[in-house]
């Protein structure tokens, strides 16, 4: 065990927080920041792991093609499209979130549950 | 390993933890949109700009900006004036805490 | 709680003032009646619904007793995973290392032939764009479904006869007017904050952005120009019908493009978009007009998404 | 490259280019033009079984210029082309055969984004069939999630759905989360996406024994992902609200097909990626036994003591995928066969419950008690017999699916021999024993005289309902009849399903 990857300790620290808030806070609002948080933690770890000491970012400058100048361009892709699908979902909880506020004039899921639970279908 | 990204990584993790704790909707949305500024320096560090402008665009920008719109149409935004004026909240404020009372 | 209302006598801005602190019945009901599907049923107040009877004790135990066995079986997996997964980061390669093994062949050919095959200097672009373009392809179309499913939860049924209350109406559109600041940083800064999304999509393939950021830095700009100007001014240019348009010819564009693409490149035939001169704004085959489509969906769906959880509509 | 050999790229861009246009349509053409394209889907998934059944051939079709291991790509065979049939036909069929209650159950200015989302669903299901990436795997889920959550809260008259939708969302995003980090570590440890590099990396790292933990996470991460959001027993909290206040198109849809997707998924991932060899060695597939023979029994159990018929239904769904899982964590080829077999005829039953429910409840006054089912199906006779079939089918009465698939699943118990031989055996008859309870109780009651008098004013449910629900009776009876042939198709398609090494 080396503690050379601090960046993604860090990172996986945040997933921890998010993924925490996201399983045990009981308010919607407060689930829906904790689950941007896994998401930013798991973006963070993958970038982390792009990167390449002493190499810079993917844009070809001055005409050199070498694999020894760029570092790896795929975790930044694939951070890319997951900031997008992350954006989309937290949009969609957003609404849900306000919808079952204007139902029910709380934020607290149990609460919801239990309030629904009651209604008759 | 740089100092600045050493502080930024702190910054981000401080801003996790301050979002969990608070009880205050408002204060972690704002916290929130920090800790997302805070990411994207990270990014230029990692050197992916691509992903600084994005995480820019969308944590502090987007993101905020749905998170206010929602607060603000569940009442919670203008109870958090009124408590600072010294008001008592009212009934909505309960929006605004993370538990209800 | 009964609340009497009385309005007469307030100004607009304090009605406002009042329906967002203390809510309104009547807003309620309308969006209840906007949302619901008919037949219509006579709906409980919602105001009555918060404050449940007190419980029976017995069932209050068993509900604390269930919250607690929930909290404790959350916290252990949370510990868990955690304890798992911050052995398994300390485990991994090192970091920022060029002998991963992420760093294999595949970056490798990105890099060193990416500019000749896919004409992007970015290589980032020309990896999302040409390489791994299905992946793209889905991306937008989260942004799609969830476009629509916002409109779904959100959109109020107007037209067709179905009006708001007029009251309701005008609450739901209420704005500022008239704040000298605030439009006057917004005409300075719209304009300069759409010329800057605007490069950015148009230069995705050579410098760092593309579609998503310079749509998002768009889309950020239209809701500021909505923020100071008002809904009306906003209207004139755009309207549901305008976000539905533009959404419908840029996705679908986006992907015949990409349809084609695939369906030449399985079958070997050559492609007529070349890579072009390397550097020009328009080259990198389909790269900028792609780029292009998805920019102006993002703007769109963004600026939708903001319209729609502020007044119920585009 | 022969052009039949485009279905599955066609399969994928048809639905997903259509959706946006099936949003801007007038809801009548909007549903129309859904249901147009579902056919075509429909017999492009025909079609492609055709032509790869006989000599169970295989084909990797590469999407853009670029092959592997640099671009994205399709993979497509026998089992695909199945999976995609099935997928397809039945959406079809669910949308044909709730069409009517579509209509009242959500308003017109909605229909037409409906039927976007019932589209881009369609295109993600198929996206998940035929790809052969791992992160498109992740892109399409996301899509899947997303529009799953508008399936349960687009018809929204009460709180109730909603509530059911924001839960459902919590444990999706949890599992989305789960799935994208395990799929990075992939990513991270191995160096590819693809899955045919991925699985070519993973076998001599596994045998060196190097990043044993991180090897264990990257098996354990997609596979707790997947079980999540296909419902396996603890993970099912959402399940019942969910489908009692979806529309029954909706349900159909989500408990047939989508849950489907997920496990397909699954297979994938377990065969063609990690490989069975190493899932045995990381003990995961134990687990899943264990899940699964616990859902089968908790799901029927909860469900003889529900008093509601829609919830009932939703119970035994979570019976049924732990049935499922019960296969997959044998962990034989003919495990993994009974457990595709049960995949099968569950969709087709289950999404048949669905669609008859809602006619005899319509009949009865629309209500939802079971009591109230009394006599429904002497009320509205062709929906009857329709939920009677798709209950005996779940029970496992011969020359139904759910018998050969119990009976498949059965011997592939037998088959592995010690403790999970027995275990196995015990709950299957336990399961079995409770679903006749329940289920024959209920069909009982709706063919027993008395109850209400039919309501002149309801209409009856139409004949496109009708056509829909003979069209899944026929494949249900079709699937229980060739069960043979159709396991050795399965057993073929398994055989080129993983990448043979």
């Amino acid at each position: 065990m080396s503690l050379t990857n601090l960046e993604e300790l860090t990172a996986i620290a945040l997933f921890g927080i998010g993924f925490t808030l996201l399983l045990l806070d009981r308010n919607l609002i407060k689930k829906i920041l904790g689950f941007s948080m896994t998401d930013s933690g798991i973006y963070l770890f993958l970038a982390a792991r792009g990167y390449v000491a002493g190499r810079t970012a993917p844009i070809v400058t001055e005409g050199v093609q070498a694999v020894e100048a760029y570092v790896n361009p795929i975790p930044a892709g694939l951070v890319l499209t997951g900031i997008v699908v992350s954006v989309a979902s937290t949009a969609v909880m957003l609404a849900l979130t306000f919808r079952l506020y204007r139902s029910y004039h709380t934020l607290n899921l149990d609460e919801i549950t239990n309030l629904a639970g009651k209604e008759a279908d | 390993m740089q100092p600045l990204m050493i502080l930024m990584l702190i910054l981000i993790l401080a801003c996790g933890l301050c979002v969990a704790l608070t009880r205050n909707l408002l204060v972690a949305a704002v916290v929130f949109m920090a800790q997302s500024l805070a990411m994207s320096v990270v990014w230029i560090l990692l050197q992916s700009p691509d992903l600084a402008i994005t995480q820019a665009a969308v944590g502090a920008g987007i993101d905020s900006l749905l998170l206010f719109v929602t607060l603000r149409r569940i009442h919670a935004v203008d109870a958090a004036a009124q408590q600072e004026e010294g008001q008592a909240a009212p009934e909505e404020g309960g929006a605004l805490h993370g538990e209800n009372p | 709680m009964a609340r009497i209302r009385d309005d007469t006598g307030l100004n607009a801005r304090q009605r406002f003032l009042r329906w967002l602190l203390e809510g309104d019945d009547a807003l309620d009901q309308a969006l209840a009646d906007g949302l619901d599907a008919p037949p219509p049923r006579p709906l409980p107040s919602p105001r009555a619904v918060p404050v449940p009877a007190a419980p029976d004790p017995g069932q209050r135990r068993r509900e604390r007793a269930s919250r607690w066995l929930y909290v404790c079986i959350a916290l252990l997996l949370c510990v868990g995973i955690m304890g798992i997964l911050l052995r398994t980061a300390a485990d991994l390669p090192a970091f920022g290392r060029a002998d991963n093994p992420t760093n294999n062949e595949v970056p490798a050919r990105y890099i060193e032939k990416g500019l000749q095959e896919t004409g992007a200097v970015n290589i980032v672009a020309g990896m999302i764009l040409d390489y791994r373009a299905f992946d793209t392809l889905g991306e937008s179309n989260v942004l799609f479904v969830a476009a629509c499913t916002v409109v779904i939860l959100l959109r109020l049924q107007q037209g067709d006869g179905h009006r708001l209350p007029r009251s309701v109406a005008e609450e739901l559109t209420w704005e500022p007017r008239h704040d000298v600041i605030l439009q006057t940083m917004a005409s300075l800064l719209v304009p300069l904050a759409l010329m800057f999304g605007l490069y950015v999509v148009l230069n995705g393939h050579l410098s760092p952005g593309g579609g998503f950021s310079g749509g998002t830095v768009m889309g950020a700009a239209l809701i500021l120009y909505l923020a100071a100007f008002g809904f009306e001014k906003a209207e004139r240019f755009f309207t549901f019908r305008t976000f539905r348009a533009v959404s419908v010819c840029a996705l679908g564009f986006y992907a015949l493009a990409k349809a084609y693409s695939f369906f030449t490149g399985a079958n070997g035939l050559p492609s007529v978009f070349t890579p072009g001169t390397p550097g020009a704004l328009f080259s990198a085959g389909l790269i900028p007009y792609l780029n292009i489509a998805v920019g102006l969906v993002v703007a769109c769906t963004m600026y939708a998404f903001f319209t729609l959880f502020r007044k119920g509509d585009v | 490259m022969p052009l039949w050999q485009s279905i599955p790229l066609a399969s994928i861009l048809l639905p997903l280019a259509g959706a946006a246009l099936a949003s801007v349509l007038p809801a009548r053409a909007a549903r129309r033009w859904t249901v147009l394209l579902l056919c075509l889907v429909t017999g492009g998934s025909c079609l492609l079984l055709v032509r790869t059944l006989p000599g169970s051939t295989a084909f990797n079709y590469p999407m853009g210029h670029f092959g592997a291991p640099w671009g994205n790509e399709l993979r497509a065979g026998p089992l695909e082309a199945m999976m995609a049939l099935l997928f397809s036909g039945i959406s079809l069929l669910s949308l044909l055969g709730g069409m009517r209650r579509l209509q009242e159950d959500i308003t017109s200015h909605r229909q037409s984004a409906f039927c976007a989302i019932l589209l881009l669903m369609q295109a993600a299901l198929m996206a998940q069939v035929y790809t052969n990436d791992l992160f498109t795997v992740y892109v399409f889920v996301e899509i899947m999630t997303i529009a799953g959550c508008a399936l349960i809260a687009s018809r929204s008259t009460r709180g109730r759905g909603l509530a059911s939708a924001a839960r459902y969302m919590v444990m999706n995003l949890i599992a989305s989360a789960l799935l994208l980090l395990g799929i990075i570590l992939t990513y991270d440890l191995t160096g590819h996406l693809l899955m045919e590099p991925v699985q070519k990396a993973i076998l001599p790292l596994q045998q060196s024994g190097a990043y044993a933990l991180p090897l264990t996470a990257v098996i354990a991460l997609p596979v707790l992902a997947l079980a999540i959001k296909a419902a396996l027993f603890p993970f099912h909290t959402w399940v019942p609200d969910a489908y009692a206040s979806a529309t029954p198109t909706g349900a159909a849809m989500l408990s047939g097909v989508v849950c489907k997707g997920y496990l397909v998924v699954l297979l994938k991932v377990i065969f063609r990626v990690i490989t069975p060899a190493v899932v045995l060695d990381a003990g995961i597939s134990d687990v899943l036994f264990c899940f699964g023979a616990a859902g089968m029994v908790m799901g029927s159990v909860h469900a003889l003591r529900q008093t509601e018929v829609k919830r009932m239904i939703a119970w035994s769904s979570v019976a049924q995928i732990g049935y499922i899982f019960l296969g997959l964590g044998l962990h034989t080829e003919a495990g993994a066969a009974a457990a595709l077999l049960h995949l099968m005829g569950h969709a087709a039953a289950k999404s048949l419950l669905f669609l008859s429910v809602d006619p005899l409840m319509a009949a009865s006054g629309r209500q939802g008690r079971l009591e109230g089912l009394r006599g429904a199906g002497l009320r509205a006779p062709v929906a009857g017999a329709a939920f009677t079939l798709g209950a005996l089918s779940l029970v496992g009465i011969p020359f139904l699916p759910g018998f050969v698939s119990k009976v498949s699943l059965a011997r592939a118990a037998l088959a592995y021999g010690g403790l999970h031989t027995w275990g196995a055996l015990a709950v299957l008859a336990l399961s079995t024993l409770l679903n006749v309870l329940y289920m024959l109780r209920t069909v009982l009651l709706i063919w027993s005289p008395g109850g209400s008098p039919r309501d002149p004013a309801v209409p009856s449910p139409g004949p496109l309902c009708h056509l829909s629900l003979g069209l899944l009776s026929a494949a249900c009876l079709g699937l229980g009849c060739l069960a043979g042939p159709v396991l050795e198709a399965i057993r073929a398609g398994l055989a080129v399903f993983g990448i043979p090494l």
